[in-house]
């Protein structure tokens, strides 16, 4: 049994640690906030000029002051300071953040992301994808293992255009976990009821598996 | 000198002019400068190059300026709100520079800082690289980015002083300070303005020597993209 | 994670090492941090580099680490001041790199933002060219500059929330802003420490993200180089 | 009769303008400000991160987080802003001061200056003054014509370690006022009981001067 959304957020949230200043992107990223782990406390930073973001507001109390960068209403904590977009990018740039979360339509063997473009359609823009996974420390990727048409989203290399080179440290699927470092991709979690050769069949990337799953 | 202007028509008198460029504050619809982008589109002015993250939507912000086509190009980050915008893109009636969000906003800090250059990480490996010179610092490879400056600068704060000393609030922040910097002549649209002293000189935002004009705010519509609340008793977000 | 550490002496445990590089904010006596300076000199770590923009007075502020000869290099932009300091450098007991006052603010800054190089026209055609890449933007000769980092950035703030939230009192910010961004570790020091939620998130200086651990000041002499003042009833200044 | 401190900066005073912002030197330029001509309304900026500086405070108001470039205790004004030292020369490099008035040890005919370095003496070190000759709109030195050995400040070529190449719009000195341009240096004033001539024996540098001096 594949895991839903939310398992995958919660997967994801056990990588949060005590302390970590995180970005979370739009999509099931977001929804990781939902899951931070008794005794664990995060600073949630949105790269439109914020430390410290709450949650979404109570009826009538919205502020149209204060978005988060997928631009929805939210609120401030009691930790929270605002900042330019400039600031924003130079914390970000600069290796501030630990963590950030976000979704992807390809990723490559070594980690390279692509996720902001697919030539032929419409273009929105990269927004500040580029600019995260070229800056934090480690970067997340949820996504579904294959696309709806069934193929490979895990593959050898990447074919549509790159948002980052070698920046992806793990990838939280439905069928499972990988870690991607400088040595190749490893798999090292597997959902309920998916067997190693299932998740080889669904994947064209290469990958070793953590010997605890042998 | 005189900042304070009595409206926005007043304050762009005498400083636009076709084929101009012009910087815009706000993050989707989030501190944008409402009134000053209406008499901008009232004004007529064409073939202006436009750099602002967003595009707005189709009836509001920079969207109007779309649908009166006096936008020839846009230099943004993310534009995914606004049909208008992409059919004029795909009928190639608009040109259209994309940048990541971060690279944006350093260039414009850079423009207003007296840095024509600087090197990021930020988008080797990607379209955004090419063409661009690739350098390495500590084994690294960058990008240089250029600086960007614009004739006129739009932007939007919360509070003014007569000295044009301002504060943003809360995430109406976003790239509004660094584009007070970075235009030739800036204009300020504010909700509230103060008499000089009024403001603590340690929380001045952006000091008034950034701004040339100011107006205050009428009709202010704020509108939300996306209202997201919850209901009070509620767990979560 | 608590931010918050007894005393100076504590806050600097476990992060200091010979050979390392320091940032100390300040401009001249104005903004230092006193309590984490002495901590430093009693901590007996040797060899330091020494980024700041003055190296205090023979007595007090980086001038104390000039007195044990704890410092290898300076990276200022002016040390008038000292006359120990003019000693050593003399004696060529001292290595002294001078970067021009806001080439140093903006090579702290880019640091701190991930830009590792930078043009500038500040110091095209001095010897502060010397040795540095030349390139043109727009005709104008520029020179590259890099970005700097430290090991360790002792900052003093006016007011710390327990988050690391600090805002910073008239001219005493200075260099103390960037410096807390570019500072592997940076320790604050500063005048009163508040509960989360009393600092105006608005008007924060520098984010707690900076701010690794918090001392609030003992004993501070806040001491004045030049005491300039006029009679009340007087004319001019 | 050649001008005294107080003249050189009455007459620096009058090209401050309405609405300016200003940077003021160490020494002879900081008396300017005594002289800042009625209805001219001029902001000066200190580079140690403040906008509007006011006066000397009064004898026991001095406040130690507030002081000039020069580390001399000041006021504010209801004008004032504090900024950073990044923010401070910012606003410097990116050609938002409209004047800087400094002191000189040696100007060029092309306006090349040198003010912070004599070789073999004890280097203090260049301060602010690169940065602000290199970034303000417009550069206004004042100086004694001569040094105090005699020898010409006002040279073909400075013999010591620049601050800035081409970069002195105007001199004030003693002995009258020089602009100068791409087309080379021009004598427009002289000061009282001051001929022409006593100006070239007392200048190395090329110069022509101003027809309403002939």
């Amino acid at each position: 049994m594949a895991w839903t959304r939310e398992d995958m957020a919660r997967r994801a949230a056990q990588e949060l640690r005590n302390g970590y200043y995180v970005n979370l992107g739009i999509g099931i990223p977001t929804l990781v906030a939902n899951f931070i782990p008794d005794g664990v406390d995060v600073t949630l930073q949105s790269e439109n000029g914020m430390l410290g973001m709450g949650p979404f507001p109570y009826e009538g109390e919205a502020d149209p002051d204060l978005i988060n960068a997928g631009k929805q209403t939210i609120t401030e904590l009691n930790r929270t300071s605002y900042f330019s977009s400039a600031d924003s990018f130079a914390m970000i740039r600069g290796g501030h953040i630990d963590l950030s979360i976000l979704g992807a339509m390809q990723v490559s063997e070594k980690g390279d992301l692509a996720n902001w473009m697919i030539p032929g359609k419409m273009v929105k823009g990269m927004g500040g994808a580029m600019d995260l996974v070229a800056g934090v420390k480690k970067v997340v990727v949820i996504m579904d293992h294959n696309a709806r048409d069934g193929s490979a989203k895990f593959i050898k290399e990447c074919t549509l255009p790159l948002t980052g080179v070698n920046v992806v440290d793990m990838i939280i699927s439905d069928v499972g976990v990988f870690l991607i470092t400088d040595d190749g991709a490893t798999l090292i979690e597997l959902a309920p009821n998916i067997s190693i050769s299932d998740v080889q069949e669904r994947t064209e990337a290469n990958f070793k598996i953590d010997k605890q799953l042998l | 000198m005189n900042k304070v202007y009595n409206d926005a028509v007043a304050s762009l008198n005498g400083i636009l002019f076709n084929g101009m460029t012009i910087m815009a504050g706000g993050f989707g619809l989030c501190g944008i400068p409402e009134n000053l982008i209406v008499a901008l589109r009232d004004s007529g002015t064409t073939n202006i190059t436009a750099i602002s993250n967003n595009a707005g939507v189709d009836d509001f912000g920079l969207g109007l300026l779309l649908q009166t086509r006096q936008i020839k190009k846009m230099v943004s980050s993310y534009v995914g709100e606004n049909k208008e915008f992409e059919r004029q893109y795909l009928a190639e009636e608009l040109e259209l520079e994309f940048n990541p969000q971060g690279t944006l906003a350093e260039r414009i800090r850079a423009g207003g800082a007296g840095i024509p250059g600087f090197y990021t990480k930020t988008g080797v490996g990607t379209l955004v690289a090419e063409g661009k010179e690739h350098k390495e610092f500590d084994s690294e490879v960058h990008i240089m980015e250029t600086g960007l400056k614009a004739d006129v600068s739009l932007v939007k704060a919360w509070k003014a002083d007569t000295e044009g000393n301002l504060i943003f609030r809360k995430t109406g922040r976003n790239f509004n300070p660094m584009m007070a910097t970075a235009g030739k002549i800036t204009v300020a649209e504010v909700e509230e303005l103060v008499e000089k002293g009024e403001l603590d000189p340690d929380q001045i935002h952006t000091p008034g020597i950034f701004i040339q004009r100011i107006i205050v705010s009428k009709g202010l519509e704020k509108r939300i993209e996306q209202l997201t609340t919850r209901q009070k008793n509620s767990e979560g977000n």
